[in-house]
């Protein structure tokens, strides 16, 4: 798949088209019926939440947020695959392969409130928590491959990064120490044509994203980041030489962002509706969905599953509004595990003020 | 005369500077066509075109570092830095080139160049959206720091940083982006680079502030007010450099002197500014200088965020506390 | 014991520590084959093997970040900045990571990890190669920032330093990397992070000091002694967090303080030794807290340095002023 | 030439053997005999004044210095085509090309010597200071070819790099922001084996620096930098692709490091004898000379030139000796245009200060 995919020849890897239509059989991967149902339902939850999570902001109840929408077969892909003792180190979106890993809407919801607690990630493993600095996240994910190596460990690193990040000097680093080293890292670039407002093409002249991948000797693939099989096939292909060979991969997810980059964007301003339209034809559940209808193992009421999901995500929702008030201590306590006597200190005095203020002032 | 906030105010002094100097540029992250996250470059690139008001890649190393090669080569370009707690990535740039250049070349490379960013919390946003790091930027000798706190100082501050023949940091205290209007002369004028302002005469104690700071402490002046406490107000504008001869004055007439910071207490500027004072104006201090701070902690989220902050209240009680040492 | 200098003390506690905790590495530019430009890491990598210390590819932010995620999968990295001229480059990685994961993570990750570097003046060294940040790493909230003045205590604070818990800039005064030589113990020991040592008693005046000043500190005794002046003098060794008991008590009693060090004058380190004596001893204090330190310029190079370092006769000077007043 | 020497290919550029004999007719360049005798020359001066320098070190008479020893083809091309109005961007071991943009030995010296007045560079039209800090210089590089495209110019801008430096992020933002901004920098890559101790596999896993320049989506190739006419064939063509087309390009001259890193390094402690003596054989110098000797224009009394030569870095070295101390207003005067007024009152403490020690301290 690397040889004849190789980013030098400038061909996409793709194996449905957008009417969910086989049209590489050579590669079409072996996948259970039952891992496709579960993929869609993966990402229809993952959908689902993304949806209702853009909702509940618009309505006050979180603050900004970064929809997923449209990007949804990469981690519906990487959710089959990743497993539990894998790291996870990731950019911020990708909510379905965080849900893989066990990480909950709750503490999703959380952290758009704005509480540190939701990165606890208390059931995921091996989980890093999000990354806001665009790209220094990857070269975590060389350092954990580093690790891995250097303790023959059975694990495999997945780390993402949007087509943006490919322009700061971290991508380029952990890329490229991951080379030298030979470390088990998967880099997927979700390429999904914005950085914000910026397109793709004011990021970098090259041919494509994966081409990067011959600077740093590692393989490298562009891949229909919006259809499934296409994108299972890869991550599958890129696990087996992480694991056995011990070796990076670099992953071009192409796809497309179909809603603003946060909540507070307006991408009305910089693209226009001809050319959404011309992405919504490739919208990954859609072309999933024909799939699965053509080989009749779209078997359940989706409506029915949508009205299931939304409860649960707005139990979940709830559930985090409801989570206990901010202690003050929290300001403090996590600032080292060894806490300075001078910053004990500043807590003392400031829960002195604050007894101050609740008698002085009304 | 217009009715701006501190975005209309950079943007017209940005404007203006665009228009008059064929060697300004700006450049940054989505300051082209979306014209900024904050909105703050809006309609440049319209105006004055795609090769001057430009978007640039991802990368704030890059973005830094042409910009000082596009100075070395006579241009005086006004870039972005998203959040100022993304410029990070570029600290190399300023610390080794921006800062140095002109020294290393003995005169013959000055970095007339503005770095621009928002800085400061309250606005309820991610984490790295809501530091002060001016005190770091202050530490490092070849920069220039200016802070703004109203529409008006914005304006006049940039232009004069535009046209600074020193590199200048430009902070913009986006808690206030809009929150503060001014009728603001729509010409060009200039507000100088390290001059403070004294925004209010007092007689017990002396606040010396800036940025957003200002506007918490404009409100305990007034608790202080009702408590018969004189508070005169400071709004250094500068950071480095600094306007001692403004605080001095001021100090050696109220004998106490309070600063007011968002950045993290130790190390940051309060110590330094209380430090030139016990200095130079040991013998006019009747009570020990201190300072209103952020604690030694990253900002909190948004849902702790508050606890941080400065506002109205704490600032009041640490003068009351002064007053009466 | 062994006669070691500061370069044999700080490879003797790596070696210890590579030794004794298979998590340990060490890795940086040219710290393997050549046990690194000033020989800290020599015949480490003979000892322990290649993937356990080890040559990086020239890449500061490279090194830190992959540390922090090495740090996260339970290894307890120590890598070296060739020298603290060039760490900037990583500045993103440590402020935006090494410093916030623990707090970003609540707990599950803590950054037990050490970032060794070189730093300060008096060498003879090219621009960039003279720096002293400390000030600016201190401001950090999540580092701890450590800077050894004997043999001693380089090796025990180095040792406490890769098992913290913590994540340590440990700073190493190269100008004394050879100068000092001490009887250290072979063993394993530990000197505290966070504590000062007070180096002499005295009871006019306390000057506090660390890393290579306290050597030109020490000249300068003899001279107040002379003079007929009792010095106090403390090695600070941690600079955050800091050891105010030691420096309070000692004021409480002297009267006086002076801080002497190399970097920045400005928003440095003795700014903040001041304010904290001014906030908490100010009814101690007979005389202002003075700074003596570089200036508020770039380290000039070796032709102009001279101008710049702290030696006895500008620390005497400041002292017999200080008692003076 | 960059179509047949596309780095893909991993062909090197090479038009003499180590014996001076053509072997790439092809792209023998035009050059005339005297710029041949000249470039020489250039070399011989460069070489005569490095080894020289390297003894003043031993002497005691400057501080470290990073010999240029066994690189001397690279720059003795690039001189043969940079312009006065061209930009020179160095990092620190082209000693050549900056001769030929008009620095003097004197100002070199001075800069090892301890002085920034080195970097006046006075008689050196568009010439940057040396840069130290590895690869940050690349994107004034590309910046400086943002205001040539801007203001129309005809000018390029030669820039200096070390295979070490690649490794760093401002490498690759540099060279991308070139390949976006699509403007007039050559990127030079001195590929000289090693970057202080630390060989070049240990920097990158990928198969050449050249194959870097397909991540950023311009025109690279690999060229023999101790083949002057292999390099003075690349730069050439570069040069009119910089010119005519306001594109970047990225060419890694292949060399060595004939000497240590610096006067402090010792390279036997990381490479052989065998190595050492196998890169002998490629010398540019030798090479050039046997292409000269065979076509009868090495017609000159080549001792006699080192003889005069020797005088002449003499007689600059001597002059920097002999340059003005350093006055205490130095150290102030140069960080701002517009001094702050804290930073005189420093100066005149310090002053003062002086002033006491002078009577005080015998
Ligand atoms: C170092 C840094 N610079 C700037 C930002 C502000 N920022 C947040 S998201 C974003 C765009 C990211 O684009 P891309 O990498 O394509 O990811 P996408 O948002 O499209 O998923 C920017 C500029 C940041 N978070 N970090
Ligand atoms: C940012 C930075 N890191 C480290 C150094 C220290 N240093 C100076 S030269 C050098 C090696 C450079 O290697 P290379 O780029 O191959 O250039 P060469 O010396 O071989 O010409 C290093 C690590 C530096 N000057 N700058
Ligand atoms: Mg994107
Ligand atoms: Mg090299």
């Amino acid at each position: 798949m690397f040889e004849e995919y190789n980013p030098l020849k400038n061909k996409i890897f793709r194996i449905i088209d957008n009417d969910g239509k086989v049209i590489n059989k050579k590669y079409m991967p072996e996948v259970e019926d039952t891992t496709i149902v579960k993929a869609y339902k993966d990402m229809l939850f993952a959908r689902t939440a993304d949806l209702l999570t853009v909702n509940y902001q618009r309505q006050g109840r979180i603050f900004t947020y970064p929809p997923n929408y449209g990007q949804e077969a990469i981690s519906g892909a990487v959710a089959q695959i990743i497993g539990k003792e894998d790291w996870l180190v990731p950019a911020f979106r990708e909510l379905g392969t965080w849900l893989a890993k066990g990480v909950t809407l709750k503490e999703i919801f959380l952290y758009y409130m704005g509480n540190e607690d939701a990165c606890k990630f208390e059931g995921a493993t091996n989980t890093v928590p999000f990354a806001v600095p665009i790209a220094s996240q990857l070269l975590h994910a060389t350092g954990i491959g580093y690790e891995i190596k250097l303790n023959k460990k059975k694990q495999v690193v997945f780390t993402f990064v949007g087509d943006g990040g490919t322009s700061e000097g971290d991508f380029h680093e952990a890329v490229n120490f991951a080379g030298v080293w030979k470390v088990p890292v998967i880099f997927i670039v979700q390429n999904n044509q914005y950085g914000i407002s910026t397109p793709t093409s004011v990021q970098t002249a090259s041919q494509s994203i994966a081409i990067k991948s011959v600077a740093y000797g590692i393989r490298g693939i562009q891949v229909d980041g919006n259809d499934f099989f296409a994108m299972y096939a890869a991550v599958k292909e890129s696990y087996k030489i992480a694991m056995e060979n011990g070796e990076p991969v670099l992953i071009e997810a192409v796809t497309y962002r179909k809603g603003p980059h946060t909540t507070s964007d307006d991408p009305t301003k910089y693209r226009t509706k001809e050319e959404e339209e011309k992405w919504d034809a490739t919208d990954p559940m859609r072309r999933l969905k024909a799939f699965m209808e053509s080989k009749k193992i779209f078997d359940f009421d989706e409506e029915k599953l949508i009205a299931d999901y939304r409860k649960e995500v707005d139990r979940q929702f709830v559930a985090a509004e409801n989570y206990s008030a901010y202690p003050v201590e929290d300001v403090f306590k996590y600032q080292y595990v060894e806490m300075p006597e001078d910053l004990k200190e500043q807590q003392r005095k400031y829960e002195k003020y604050l007894a101050w203020k609740a008698t002085a002032v009304k | 005369m217009k009715i701006m906030n501190l975005v209309n105010a950079i943007n017209n002094a940005l404007d203006i500077k665009l228009k008059e100097d064929k060697r300004v540029l700006v450049y940054g992250q989505d300051v082209g066509v979306e014209g900024g996250v904050f909105r703050v470059t809006e309609g440049l690139q319209l105006k004055h075109g795609k090769e001057r008001v430009f978007d640039s890649p991802l990368a704030e190393s890059g973005i830094v570092g042409t910009a000082v090669g596009m100075t070395m080569a006579g241009l005086r370009p006004v870039v972005e830095m998203q959040f100022s707690g993304f410029v990070y990535p570029a600290f190399n740039q300023i610390i080794s080139h921006v800062a140095r250049m002109h020294n290393r070349s003995r005169g013959r490379y000055p970095m007339s160049m503005v770095i621009r960013m928002p800085y400061g919390g309250g606005i309820n946003a991610l984490e790295h959206h809501s530091e002060s790091f001016e005190a770091a930027f202050a530490h490092i000798p070849g920069l220039k720091v200016v802070i703004p706190s109203t529409p008006h100082d914005a304006k006049g501050l940039l232009i004069s940083a535009i046209e600074s023949p020193d590199p200048i940091i430009f902070m913009e205290p986006k808690r206030i982006y809009r929150a503060i209007k001014q009728e603001v002369n729509e010409d060009k004028y200039n507000v100088p680079i390290g001059k403070a302002a004294v925004l209010q005469q007092g007689t017990d104690v002396t606040v010396v502030a800036y940025g957003a700071m200002i506007r918490e402490v404009q409100k305990a002046i007034v608790l202080a007010k009702q408590a018969g406490i004189s508070v005169e107000l400071i709004d250094l504008r500068t950071i480095y450099p600094m306007d001692k001869e403004t605080i001095l004055n001021s100090v050696r007439k109220t004998g106490r002197i309070i600063t007011v910071t968002e950045g993290v207490r130790s190390f940051g500027v309060a110590s330094e500014i209380s430090q030139v004072v016990s200095e130079e104006a040991f013998l006019s201090l009747e009570a020990p200088p201190k300072r209103v701070t952020g604690f030694d902690t990253i900002v909190p989220l948004p849902k702790g965020e508050f606890h941080y902050l400065q506002d109205a209240h704490k600032i009041f009680y640490e003068i009351e506390q002064t007053v009466k040492f």
